[in-house]
C-alpha cells in the first residue's frame, strides 16, 4: 500500500528543513500561492491548547510555527511566592498526565538544598508510584496517537487500565489526579495495608490485556505502520540538537535515560534495561513506549520484592528553610528530561523555580521536522513527543 | 548509533572537561562538586565557553537555561549534561537592569526556546537569536517581563465582581 | 380495492413509493447513528446511548429534535447559495439511487434497464455537494476537506465501476432486477463466489465513496476538524449526516443487490415470497454492521497512500480480473 | 506487499471480542463506587473542636479559608481563651490539597468522602461553619513573606523586601492574622 522510497523521496533525512523543501519551485513559476492556515488553539488534536501556524503547500507543510501560552499560569512566579510546602500541590498541575514525576522533580531539588537523608521505605515508595505513574501515561499515549489517526477505540481500551491504575493511585494518595503525594522529606503517607498486592495481581492481567488491546491492536496494524513508518524521522544528532528527549530520543538510537544515567531515588539498586531503537521515526519511539511499559511492570515487581519496612518521612523540622543555594532535581518523567532548579535565599519559599519541562524542550521538533511533511503526518509526529499542554505552559 | 557516549569514570571525564574549560578560557571560578562541573565565567565568553564544552568536550545535551533576577543583575545558569553521570553547570552574572548576552543557538540549537523564554519572562535579550519572540506572553501591547522581581502579583481574588 | 388499484396507476404509483423511499432514507439515516453509537460503545466497552427510552432506543427521535431546534449558523463571508445548496445537492442523489433497488420479488420504485448505469451516474453527483460545501463555507478547512473529498469520490468512481463489470458481463443486463434474478437458487448462486476479488475492490471503493474510516480523509477530524462540513449545524449538518448514513445504506444496499444476491434466500427452502425483503434487509444490515466495524477499529489512511491504494492496486487488480472473467465466459 | 491485511484483521478480530465482552461502564448516578478511605473530598469543620489557632488559614496555598476569631470563655473555665465565631470554607478555591488537614492540631478539619459540590453561583460554593457568616469575598492576608537582606550578602539592594505585601487592606477577618508567626 505504501512505498518505501516515496516516503524517502519526500522527506529526505538529512538537512535542515529549508533544505528539504528546495526542490524545483513550480510554484512562483505558474504564479501559485501557499495557504495559510491556523490550526488551534481550539482543536482536537492538539494536546490542549496550542496554536500551529502553518504554511500549506497543497497538503504539504512549508512551515510550522507553534504559538503557546494560552494555558499559561506563571507556575515559576507562583512558586516564589509559597512557602516550600505548599509549592508541590501546584507542581501536580504542570504535566497533569505525569504528575508524580514534577512532584518528584520538585521534591528532590528541595531535598538537595535541604541535603535530607530519607528513609529507604520513603524512597522505595516514590519509585513505586513513578512507575505506576509511567504506566498510566504511556499506555494512554498510545491511545491518543491511534485518536489522532482516526482510530477511536484503542483509546478507551488504553483508558480502562489508566482507570484502573488511578484506583490504586487513589487508595494510596486519596486523589485521581492531582495527588498531592510527595513531600519535602519523604512521602504523605504509609501504603495502605494490602495494596502490594492487588497491585502485583493487577499487574498480573495487565500484561495479557496489554498484549492483545494495545499491541496486538495497534501496531501490528497495516494502516497503522504506513501512518507512522518514516514519519518525523530524525538523526540521533538533531534530536540531541533540538533537544528531544525521553522516548523520541531513545527512538533515534540515544541510549540515554535519567534513571540509569543520572540515578534518583533506589534505581541504582533495581534492575531494569533501558529501551533503545535506532529507526528515528514515531514507530520506534512508540516501540520505546511499549519497551517502558514491560520494564515498568518489572520495575514495580521488584520494587514489591524488595519492599523495606520502616518510617517513611525523614524529620526535616516543621518550618523548611533551606540553606542559601541551588538545588537541582531531575527525573525521567514519562515525556523525557524533567529537571527543577530551585534558587533559595534562605526563607521560607524559594528565590526562583525553574522547571524544565519536557514537553517544553521536545516540541522544537515541531518546527524542524514538521517541514516537508504532510498536513496528517503532524499528528502522529505530535504524538511522538506526545506534549501535555500544562507541561509546555507551565 | 551515529552519537559517540563518553566513556570511562565519571571523576576522571569530569576533570578532563574542567581542565578542558580551565585551559581554553578564563574561568573566574572553577571546580568539580560530586558530579558537577561548576564553573563560573564573564557573560562575553559564554557562547565560546560552550563552543568548547560542544565541539571539544563533547557535552551534547543543554538541559536548561535558568535566569536569576537578582534585582541589579542577573544570573543565567546554563545546565549541560554529557548523557553518561556528568554535569557541567556553566554560570555567569550579568550587571545592569536590561541584560544582553551572546546567544547560543549557533552552538546548542535546543537553546532556541530556551533563550525566548528568558527573554519573555525577564528580558534577557541575546544577541544573534534567529528570532528571538516571546513564548508565553502576548506579542503585542505588553512590555512587561513577569518574573522580574519588580513585577508585583496581586493577590486579590479574581473573581470578585463575579459573585 | 379499486383505490389500491387507482393508487397502482403509474404517476401515483411512483409519487407515492418515492415518498415511502424518501420517508424510509431519512429514517434509515436516524437508525443508522444510533447504530453506530451503540456498536461503537459495544466495541469500545461501554454501553452506548442508554438514557433516553428504554435501553436509549429514543435517542434519534431526541437527536432529531435537538438538530431541529438548533440554530443554523453559516459564516459571515460564506457564499450563501453554495452553502446551503449543499447539503441538498448531497442528499437527493443518494436518496434517488434507491429507487432503482429492488426489495423483494416485483417490489422497484422504477425498474430501469439501465439501473446500474444509473446508479453510477447519479452517485458520482454527491462529488459536487462535497466541493460545494467545501467551497461555499470559505474556510481553509473545508477548502481542504473539499480538495481531498473530490479527489477521493472521484478517484475511487474509477474501482468502483470496474468492479461492477463483472458482475454485468456475467449478467448480460444493467437492470439490478435482472442481476438479483440471475442469482436466485441458493448463496452458491451468488456473484460474491466467482467475483471475489471484485466483491472486495467493490466493497472497498464503497467504504471511500461513503468517507468512511479508513478513507474519512474529508472529514479527517484529527487534522481538518470535520473537513468540508466543518461549518454547518442544525439542520444543514443534520442533513449532511442524513446523506452519509444514507450512503452507507445504498452502498451496503448495491453490495447486497450486486454480490450478494440481494433478496433472494441463501437456500432454497428459506423462501417467503413477498417477504424476501427479510433477506435484503438482514444481508444489508450485516454489511452496515461490517461498515461500522471497521469505523471503530482501525485507523485513517493518507492521502498519498489513500490514492495509492485506489490506482496502484485497486484499479490494475480490477483489470485483471475483468482479462479473467472475459476469458472464462469464452471458455464455458 | 508482505502481508495483505492480516494486522487489520486481527485487530478487527479483536475489536469483534470486545464486542461481546461484559461491559466495564458504571452508570454513575445509580452506581457509586465505594471510595477509598483516603479520599480527599470536601472539607468539613467539626467546630467543637476548633481552637481558632489559625494554623490552616494560614497554611492554606488558596487561601480558601477565612476564620473570625474572638476571646470568648467557652468552656466555662473563667479564661478567655481563641474562639472561632466565623469559619468558611471557599469550595470555588479549595483545590483538596489536604495541607490545612494535616496541620490542624485538634483534627477538627478533615476530608470528607463528599465530592459533588456543584452551585448556580459561586457564592454558594463557599461553606459557612460559624455562628456569624464571613464575607467568603473578602481574602484573609495572606502569609506575608519577609525576604531576608541576603541579596545584601551578594551586594545587591533589596528594597523590594515588603513590597510583597498585599495592596488589600488586611481583612478584618483575619484581623488577628499575625505577621510575626507567618514570616
Amino acid at each position: 500500500m505504501l512505498s518505501e522510497e516515496r516516503r524517502n523521496e519526500t522527506v529526505a533525512l538529512d538537512g535542515t528543513a529549508s533544505e528539504r523543501l528546495a526542490r524545483p519551485d513550480i510554484r512562483s513559476e505558474f504564479g501559485l500561492e501557499t495557504m495559510d492556515m491556523n490550526m488551534g488553539p481550539q482543536h482536537p488534536a492538539m494536546h490542549g491548547l496550542l496554536r500551529l501556524i502553518l504554511e500549506l503547500d497543497g497538503e504539504t507543510v512549508m512551515r510550522c510555527d507553534p504559538v503557546m501560552g494560552y494555558l499559561h499560569r506563571s507556575q515559576e512566579k507562583i512558586a516564589e511566592n509559597r512557602m516550600y510546602p505548599a509549592v508541590v500541590p501546584m507542581t501536580d498541575r504542570l504535566d497533569y498526565f505525569a504528575n508524580i514525576h514534577n512532584e518528584h522533580g520538585y521534591v528532590l531539588a528541595v531535598e538537595d538544598l535541604l541535603d535530607a537523608e530519607l528513609p529507604p521505605r520513603a524512597e522505595y515508595i516514590r519509585v513505586l508510584m513513578s512507575e505506576l505513574m509511567r504506566l498510566a501515561s504511556h499506555i494512554p499515549s498510545i491511545g491518543f496517537l491511534m485518536l489522532e489517526l482516526g482510530a477511536f477505540t484503542p483509546i478507551l481500551y488504553a483508558f480502562r487500565e489508566r482507570e484502573r491504575i488511578q484506583n490504586f493511585l487513589e487508595a494510596i494518595t486519596g486523589a485521581r489526579m492531582m495527588f498531592h503525594y510527595f513531600r519535602i522529606g519523604g512521602v504523605k503517607a504509609d501504603l495502605p495495608p494490602g495494596i502490594l498486592e492487588e497491585i502485583s495481581e493487577y499487574l498480573d492481567g495487565l500484561e495479557g490485556r496489554f498484549q492483545t488491546d494495545t499491541v496486538d491492536l495497534v501496531t501490528g496494524s497495516e494502516i497503522y505502520v504506513a501512518r507512522t513508518k518514516g514519519v518525523g524521522r530524525m538523526t540521533p544528532e538533531q534530536a540531541l540538537d533540538i533537544g528531544v528527549t525521553g522516548p523520541p530520543l531513545r527512538g533515534t538510537g540515544v541510549d540515554f535515560d535519567i534513571r540509569r544515567d543520572y540515578p534518583y531515588s533506589v534505581y541504582n539498586e533495581l534492575d531494569f534495561n533501558v529501551v533503545t531503537d535506532d529507526a528515528g521515526d514515531v514507530a520506534a519511539s512508540y516501540r520505546v513506549r511499549i519497551g517502558e511499559v514491560w520494564q515498568s511492570i518489572r520495575i514495580i515487581r521488584q520494587v514489591i520484592e524488595k519492599m523495606p519496612e520502616g518510617p517513611v518521612m525523614a524529620d526535616l523540622g516543621r518550618r523548611l528553610r533551606p540553606k542559601e543555594g541551588d538545588g537541582f532535581g531531575r527525573v525521567e518523567s514519562p515525556r523525557g528530561e524533567y529537571a527543577v532548579h530551585v534558587v533559595s535565599d534562605g526563607s521560607d519559599s524559594a528565590y526562583r523555580v525553574h522547571y524544565r519541562d519536557p514537553s517544553f524542550c521536545s516540541m522544537q521538533l515541531l518546527q524542524e521536522v514538521v517541514p516537508g511533511h504532510y498536513l496528517p503526518d503532524i499528528m502522529p509526529i505530535m504524538g511522538m513527543i506526545d506534549p501535555v499542554s500544562g507541561g509546555w505552559d507551565k | 548509533m551515529a552519537v559517540s557516549m563518553p566513556g570511562g569514570d565519571v571523576a576522571s571525564r569530569l576533570s578532563g572537561y574542567l581542565d578542558g574549560l580551565k585551559n581554553r578560557h578564563g574561568l573566574e571560578e572553577g571546580e568539580v562538586e560530586g558530579n558537577v562541573v561548576r564553573v563560573v565565567v564573564a557573560p562575553e565568553s559564554v557562547p565560546q565557553v560552550l563552543a568548547t564544552a560542544k565541539a571539544q568536550l563533547k557535552v551534547l545535551h543543554l538541559s536548561f537555561i535558568t535566569v536569576v533576577d537578582w534585582e541589579g543583575s542577573f544570573e543565567l545558569t546554563y545546565e549541560l549534561l554529557d548523557l553518561r553521570g556528568g554535569t557541567v553547570r556553566v554560570k555567569t552574572v550579568i550587571e545592569g537592569t536590561e541584560p544582553v548576552i551572546g546567544s547560543v543557538t549557533s552552538v546548542y540549537p535546543t537553546a532556541n526556546w530556551h533563550e525566548r523564554e528568558a527573554y519573555d519572562m525577564f528580558g534577557v535579550a541575546f544577541r544573534g537569536h534567529p528570532d528571538l519572540r516571546r513564548t508565553y506572553m502576548w506579542q503585542d501591547h505588553f512590555d512587561h517581563h513577569p518574573l522580574l522581581k519588580s513585577f508585583d502579583i496581586s493577590t486579590k481574588r479574581t473573581f470578585e465582581g463575579l459573585r | 380495492m379499486e383505490f389500491l388499484n387507482f393508487l397502482n396507476q403509474e404517476p401515483w404509483r411512483f409519487i407515492l413509493s418515492f415518498g415511502v423511499v424518501l420517508f424510509l432514507t431519512l429514517n434509515l439515516a436516524a437508525i443508522l447513528v444510533m447504530g453506530e453509537r451503540k456498536v461503537a460503545g459495544y466495541i469500545q466497552l461501554r454501553y452506548g446511548p442508554n438514557r433516553v427510552g428504554p435501553r436509549g432506543l429514543l435517542q434519534p427521535l431526541a437527536d432529531i429534535i435537538k438538530l431541529f431546534t438548533k440554530e443554523n449558523i453559516s459564516p459571515g463571508k460564506a457564499d450563501l447559495w453554495i452553502f446551503l445548496g449543499a447539503p441538498i445537492a448531497m442528499f437527493i442523489p443518494v436518496a434517488a439511487v434507491w429507487l432503482v433497488i429492488p426489495f423483494a420479488p416485483g417490489a422497484v420504485v422504477a425498474d430501469l434497464n439501465v439501473a446500474i448505469l444509473f446508479f453510477v451516474a447519479v452517485t458520482s453527483v454527491g462529488a459536487l455537494g462535497v466541493i460545494m460545501a467545501g467551497y461555499g463555507s470559505r474556510s481553509n478547512f473545508s477548502l481542504l476537506g473539499a480538495l481531498r473529498g473530490a479527489a477521493q469520490m472521484i478517484s475511487y468512481e474509477v474501482p468502483l465501476i470496474l468492479s461492477l463489470l463483472g458482475v454485468v458481463m456475467l449478467t448480460g443486463s444493467l437492470s439490478l432486477v435482472d442481476v438479483v434474478n440471475a442469482q436466485g437458487g441458493g448463496f452458491w448462486n451468488w456473484y460474491f463466489i466467482v467475483q471475489f476479488p471484485m466483491f472486495i475492490v467493490f466493497y472497498i471503493s464503497s467504504l471511500a465513496e461513503t468517507k468512511r474510516v479508513p478513507f474519512d480523509l474529508p472529514e479527517g477530524e484529527s487534522e481538518i476538524v470535520g473537513g468540508y462540513m466543518i461549518e454547518y449545524s442544525g439542520m444543514t449538518w443534520a442533513l449532511i449526516q442524513a446523506a452519509e448514513f444514507a450512503g452507507m445504506g445504498l452502498m451496503a444496499g448495491i453490495t447486497t443487490t450486486l454480490f450478494l444476491g440481494g433478496w433472494q434466500p441463501p437456500l432454497p427452502f428459506l423462501d417467503f415470497g413477498q417477504f424476501n425483503w427479510i433477506w435484503f434487509g438482514i444481508k444489508t444490515a450485516l454489511i452496515m454492521f461490517t461498515f461500522q466495524w471497521i469505523r471503530w477499529s482501525l485507523p485513517r489512511l493518507r492521502m498519498d497512500q489513500l490514492m495509492d491504494l485506489g490506482w496502484k492496486v485497486l484499479v490494475p487488480l480490477t483489470l485483471v480480473w475483468l482479462v479473467i472473467t472475459a476469458g472464462a465466459m469464452l471458455v464455458f | 506487499m508482505p502481508q495483505l491485511g492480516q494486522g487489520i484483521l486481527k485487530g478487527m478480530s479483536i475489536t469483534l471480542r470486545n464486542l461481546f465482552k461484559n461491559k466495564i461502564t458504571r452508570q454513575y448516578p445509580e452506581y457509586k463506587r465505594d471510595l477509598p478511605d483516603r479520599t480527599r473530598g470536601m472539607l468539613t469543620v467539626d467546630m467543637d473542636r476548633c481552637i481558632a489557632c489559625l494554623q490552616c488559614m494560614r497554611v492554606c496555598p488558596d487561601h480558601c479559608i477565612s476564620i473570625e476569631q474572638t476571646k470568648r470563655d467557652a468552656d466555662g473555665s473563667g479564661k478567655p481563651k481563641p474562639y472561632a465565631v466565623g469559619f468558611v470554607i471557599d469550595d470555588s478555591r479549595c483545590m483538596y490539597c489536604s495541607l490545612c488537614v494535616e496541620v490542624c492540631p485538634v483534627n477538627c478539619i478533615y476530608h470528607t468522602e463528599e465530592f459533588e459540590a456543584q452551585a448556580y453561583n459561586r457564592l454558594e460554593l463557599a461553606r459557612q461553619f460559624g455562628e456569624r457568616p464571613v464575607d467568603p469575598t473578602i481574602d484573609p492576608r495572606p502569609p506575608v513573606k519577609k525576604k531576608p537582606k541576603k541579596a545584601a550578602a551578594k551586594g545587591k539592594a533589596d528594597e523590594k523586601a515588603d513590597g510583597d505585601a498585599p495592596k488589600k487592606a488586611p481583612a478584618k477577618a483575619a484581623g488577628k492574622s499575625s505577621e510575626g508567626d507567618a514570616a
